[in-house]
């Protein structure tokens, strides 16, 4: 799968966590535009996998390419600047701060002005143009209605949309779902689909799911992980009929 | 030579009530996961119950027993009291993790102004029920008295004491589930509450030893205003950090190099430096390595 | 959360401090003083709300970081003959740099560590006064800010003089802060205090918030601890002990750590409680004893229930509580 | 019937966990549970155990209201919940890990006799006994978990996930040891699997969950065949 084309490129992954082989020997690749599925049982190593692309875990060995160029293992803090964005699993906002502002802290790294000039109030063209960006990407997930909201006070549905929109108003060139349909319901679903494809036409997508209707309508090529390993990538058809795949879920005997 | 032997005695004495006042806040620590700040004046309450029984009774191991039940009983009805009530209240929110060091400052506010109301005023005076004058070698005169070796040797039998109840009884072993996995102790069938009561009223006890030992080991003198108590929680919150927060053993270790060091460098350095050296210590330990001497890596940002 | 336009905001400020003067004008000799003391404690509850309200980290030790910043004040003054608002200046400054240092190691360190670590420095640091002759011992130092200029008149006293200042600066600082918490600094660190990956994930660097928000809180401190030495006249050890940093946590608390919506609540808790049970305690008749004690176990009872009860202060209390309500604004 | 759920519903937060969720297990039999990630199978082990709290419905165990009172007082009625992902303590040593199980036994003999049994059952765990659990492998700390639940002398065994991150040839002996002690105690059990076809061939009847509520029920010979089993994990 590596060509040109490649967004993301992640080499020959290994994580262990003390005797534990978490991960071992993870070759993915995300291309440009592309909507890639990372799909497996429980505690096959999906959101091991994710946390080593984002720099909260360190992996023992391999390599990370984005656009083509060596990005090492990068900072937690640097992946906004490098075009990466990811949503937590389950909510992952800061329920303490209102919606909007919760948008406006994906969108820092657009700030241009520093401390001198909010020590005088001097912010407010700053401010104004992250309350914009943050206005924009909240009516991309939603009507901006909710914006003065609490983010503590929203349903569950609600926050997972603002948490979108907080990976969405850094432009990401890649974004990383980590089970955004979890806990949703049909229509929610429904509606996550079409923005899935929506988005797809502007930056890569990769998502952890395990709402399997959602990977497999609305994923271009989906990674099979199990005990750390990926045992089957492909197509969606392919993937569901592979019977490496079907065992891993089913149990030996399927 | 002499002078050396004499600051290492010292030392390991003053280091024993450390160690004491250490194992009182790991206790504390390991039950629920609290630095209880008001522990100074617990021990300085225990401490001044012992005082009061010595009015009634001409003896100073009667008054320790009756400041240690006290000092028990004290601490675990401040579990019952507010820490049950606090973390139920306050485990979320935006000041959740800062709560219960507040909650323990207020206390020790409370405690403080209410043994002042009561024993304030006059300084207070335990005399130490063995000689606080030194043994003698030939001509020379140790500071080393009969009071300190049985400071020494109480500290001894109390951490056997309780490594014993910690590692063997069943009671130890609810304490150390409940502490390591409240949630398994439960599923064990393991009444987690109330073995966080029992954590809280040995390191009570504990306390009060710590206190009256305290007193014992100066002039007898104290006051409702003594800033030994408030050092001696300082000395052992820092033991307790430098032993690794979980361990008895470590707790242990912590204070008694806490003061060897200290009385090394009252002795060769400055004495003004009294207290400014637990400090530097403690910011040391820290910085070179962050989990303690006993403890585990990753405990730190507990 | 309302957002005033800053236009608003420097005119209710101004017209805050007009009501300061009026007040001054009508008020007698002890409630001047009182109300500057009230201005200290706006100023050091606010540096405690900008640490422990916004970026969640607990100092025990506030009350070493005024400590800094009064023999700042007072050494700039002495040796240097600075005028009053360069010595001000240097307190801010010397006291943002002992936090920032404090901050260096803080931001290695989180619950209990911090606190025991920031607890140790709060007793160890005054002793450090002992040490160096400069600091004048256990006597300390003077801090005399001067008469007031002969142009207010005869009738302007000292004390009066005292609360101009001390309003002054709190008003100013505390336009400072408004500002800093409105602006994206305030937003990161609140998001600290939230979670720190999904922090992280968005961009922030925590090491470095954290220490801003160390650096910055300890600068006001320091403000705090030269209007302070002013306004008593001396700095020395025993002005600056464990329980003044206690003072101002509870009174952070009181006022609701995470807004400085309430922060006149904590102050003028801390300098009325003393008087009103004083008060209490003289018309009922009880000893000298109770009346010096009862003050600390009404504060510290009411410290324990609103951590208990309004772990996020009144003011905060009421606004979830009208938020609930249903009202989006 | 001896455990009873009745239109249970369970909340985390916001979210709706477990959605009128109801079912009986009769004494002596083995029940799966299974469906994918997220369907709320842990959550509801949890809220049976007395770890979590319900919303609203009924569940009873012998008569034993059990979304009343605390997790440790429905030990004492015979419940006994392995929870997910290897539940032992690994600051504790082997034998302490078990000693813990029967703590609030008063009749230290029988205690000790079970023990014997435990030990009988897991050789394994007998050689280790005084050694601290971390050291353990993944499938003896899953014997070692069951172990420690079957010290209280249950009637009901609650077991999340007990093959999970383990090898193909351990899951097929934990299989195996639960089927044994399950005759030889006459427990009746609730399994949550991932593995769904292991959990259902050792099962009588089975339940499948899907999003927080029950897709199908049926014997577990009948869900071995039925494309919803395949739905609820594969998407078709």
């Amino acid at each position: 799968m590596s060509t040109n084309n490649a967004l993301l490129e992640a080499k020959d992954v290994n994580v262990a966590f003390g005797g534990l082989r978490a991960l071992s020997g993870v070759n993915l690749t995300v291309n440009n535009h592309e909507v890639v599925g990372l799909i497996g049982p429980n505690g096959a190593g999906k959101t091991t996998m994710f946390n080593t692309i984002c720099g909260i875990v360190t992996p023992d060995s391999g390599t990370l390419a984005f656009e083509g160029r060596d990005a090492g293992w990068p900072a937690t803090d640097q992946l906004a600047k490098l075009g990466i964005a990811r949503t937590l699993q389950g909510v992952g906002l800061f329920p303490e701060l209102s919606v909007i502002e919760n948008v406006m802290l994906g969108a820092q790294k657009f700030a241009r002005t520093g401390l001198l000039s909010a020590s005088f109030g001097l912010n407010t063209r700053d401010e104004k143009d992250l309350r914009d960006r943050a206005h924009y990407a909240l009516e991309r997930v939603y009507s901006a209605s909710i914006s003065a909201n609490r983010a503590g006070s929203l349903s569950y549905p609600d926050s997972k949309r603002v948490a979108i929109a907080r990976a969405l108003v850094s432009h990401p060139k890649l974004l990383l779902l980590d089970e955004p349909a979890g806990g949703l319901g049909a229509q929610d679903i429904e509606w996550l689909n079409r923005l899935i494809s929506d988005l797809s036409g502007e930056m890569s997508i990769l998502i952890v799911e395990h709402h399997m209707d959602v990977v497999m309508s609305v994923c271009d090529r989906i990674y099979v992980l199990n005990f750390g390993e990926v045992i089957s990538s492909g197509t969606p058809d392919f993937v569901r009929n592979d019977p490496a795949v079907i065992t891993a879920y089913l149990g030996a005997d399927a | 030579m002499f002078q050396l032997l004499n600051t290492l005695l010292i030392g390991i004495t003053s280091g024993a009530i450390y160690a004491l006042m250490a194992l009182s806040i790991v206790l504390v620590w390991r039950s629920t996961r609290v630095i209880n700040f008001a522990q100074a004046g617990q021990a300085l309450t225990s401490t001044f119950i012992g005082f009061q029984t010595l009015k009634y009774v001409d003896s100073f191991w009667v008054a320790l027993a009756v400041a240690m039940i006290a000092g028990a009983a004290i601490s675990a009805l401040i579990e019952i009291t507010l820490m049950r009530v606090l973390l139920k209240h306050s485990s979320s929110g935006a000041i959740a993790g800062v709560a219960p060091i507040i909650a323990t400052l207020g206390l020790l506010e409370v405690i403080q102004a209410t043994i002042t109301l009561i024993w304030g005023g006059a300084d207070s005076l335990i005399t130490p029920p063995l000689s606080n004058t030194g043994f003698t070698i030939g001509t020379n005169t140790l500071v080393f008295s009969p009071m300190k070796l049985a400071i020494i040797a109480i500290v001894g039998i109390l951490l056997v004491l309780l490594s014993l109840i910690v590692q063997k009884t069943s009671i130890g072993l609810s304490l150390r589930a409940a502490a390591f996995s409240p949630e398994l102790a439960r599923l064990a069938g393991v009444r987690v509450d109330a073995v966080r009561t029992a954590g809280w009223a040995l390191s009570g006890a504990t306390g009060a030893v710590a206190g009256l030992l305290l007193v014992a080991n100066g002039n007898g003198a104290f006051s409702t205003a003594s800033m030994e108590f408030s050092l001696l929680l300082i000395s052992g919150f820092i033991a307790a950090v430098i032993g690794g927060l979980e361990s008895l053993l470590g707790a242990v270790i912590g204070g008694l190099a806490l003061g060897i060091i200290t009385s090394f460098v009252l002795m060769y350095i400055s004495d003004s430096l009294f207290f400014i050296a637990p400090f530097v210590i403690l910011l040391l330990v820290l910085f070179i390595r962050p989990q303690g001497i006993l403890g585990k890596k990753g405990g730190r940002r507990a | 959360m309302h957002k005033l336009s800053n236009k608003v905001r420097i005119l209710i400020f101004i017209v805050l401090g007009f009501l300061i003067y009026l007040l001054s004008n009508n008020v007698d000799e002890l409630r001047v003083y009182q109300g500057a003391q009230v201005a200290v404690f706006v100023v050091g509850i606010a540096s405690i709300i900008l640490l422990t309200g916004y970026s969640g980290q607990v100092s025990l030790g506030q009350g070493a970081l005024l400590g800094v910043g009064g023999y700042a004040a007072a050494l700039s003054h002495l040796h240097w003959h600075l005028p009053i608002p360069a010595t001000f200046a240097i307190a801010i400054l010397a006291a943002a740099g002992a936090g920032a240092l404090l901050g260096i190691a803080a931001a290695r360190l989180s619950g209990p560590y911090l606190a025991g670590a920031t607890l140790a420095l709060a007793v160890g640091l005054p002793s450090i006064a002992n040490q160096f002759t400069v600091l004048g011992g256990e006597q300390g130092l003077f801090f005399d800010v001067g008469f007031p200029p002969a142009s207010f008149g005869e009738d302007f006293t000292q004390y009066k003089w005292f609360f101009w200042i001390a309003s002054l600066a709190t008003l100013i600082a505390i336009f400072w802060l408004q500002n800093v918490m409105r602006s994206r600094y305030g937003r990161t660190w609140k998001a600290i205090r939230g979670s720190e990956v999904a922090a992280e994930l968005a961009g922030v660097n925590i090491a470095r918030a954290k220490i801003l928000a160390f650096t910055l809180s300890a600068g006001v401190a320091g403000l705090a601890g030269a209007l302070l030495a002013m306004t008593i006249g001396t700095v020395s050890p025993s002005a600056f002990p464990l329980a003044l940093s206690f003072s101002l946590l509870t009174g952070a608390v009181l006022s609701g750590v995470t807004t400085l919506g309430g922060v006149m609540i904590g102050a003028v808790t801390l300098v009325a409680i003393p008087e009103i049970v004083g008060t209490i305690v003289n018309r009922i008749g009880a000893t000298e004893a109770v009346a010096s004690n009862l003050p600390h176990i009404v504060v510290g009872t009411l410290l324990i229930l609103t951590v208990v009860f309004v772990p996020n202060g009144p003011v905060e209390q009421m606004r979830s509580r009208r938020l609930k309500k249903g009202s989006s604004l | 019937m001896t455990l009873h759920v009745e239109n249970l519903t369970v909340h985390h937060g916001a979210i709706q966990a477990l959605t009128n969720v109801s079912f009986d297990v009769k004494e002596g039999e083995l029940t799966a549970v299974i469906g994918s990630n997220g369907a709320g199978k842990s959550t509801l082990l949890r809220t049976l155990s007395g770890l979590k709290s319900a919303s609203n419905g009924t569940a009873s165990w012998k008569g034993h209201n059990l979304l009343h009172g605390k997790a440790e007082s429905h030990v004492r009625h015979g419940v006994a919940h392995v929870s997910e992902g290897k539940s032992v303590i690994p600051e504790l040593t082997v034998e302490e890990n078990l000693d813990l199980g029967a703590l609030w036994r008063r009749n230290k003999n029988e205690s000790a006799s079970t023990k014997r049994e435990v030990f009988d059952l897991f050789p394994r765990l007998e050689e280790r006994r005084k050694q601290n659990t971390e050291t353990l492998s993944g499938g003896e700390r899953q014997m070692l978990a069951i172990g420690r639940a079957l010290m209280s002398k249950p009637e009901l065994l609650l077991l999340d996930e007990p093959s999970l991150g383990l090898a193909p040839l351990l899951v097929k002996q934990i299989f195996e040891a639960i089927v044994n002690v399950t005759k030889q105690y006459g427990l009746s059990v609730v399994l949550v699997e991932q593995n769904a076809m292991g959990a259902l061939a050792i099962a009588n009847s089975g339940i499948v969950l899907n999003l927080g509520t029950i897709a199908t029920t049926g014997s577990a010979q009948e869900l071995i065949s039925n494309p919803a089993v395949r739905a609820a994990y594969l998407g078709y």
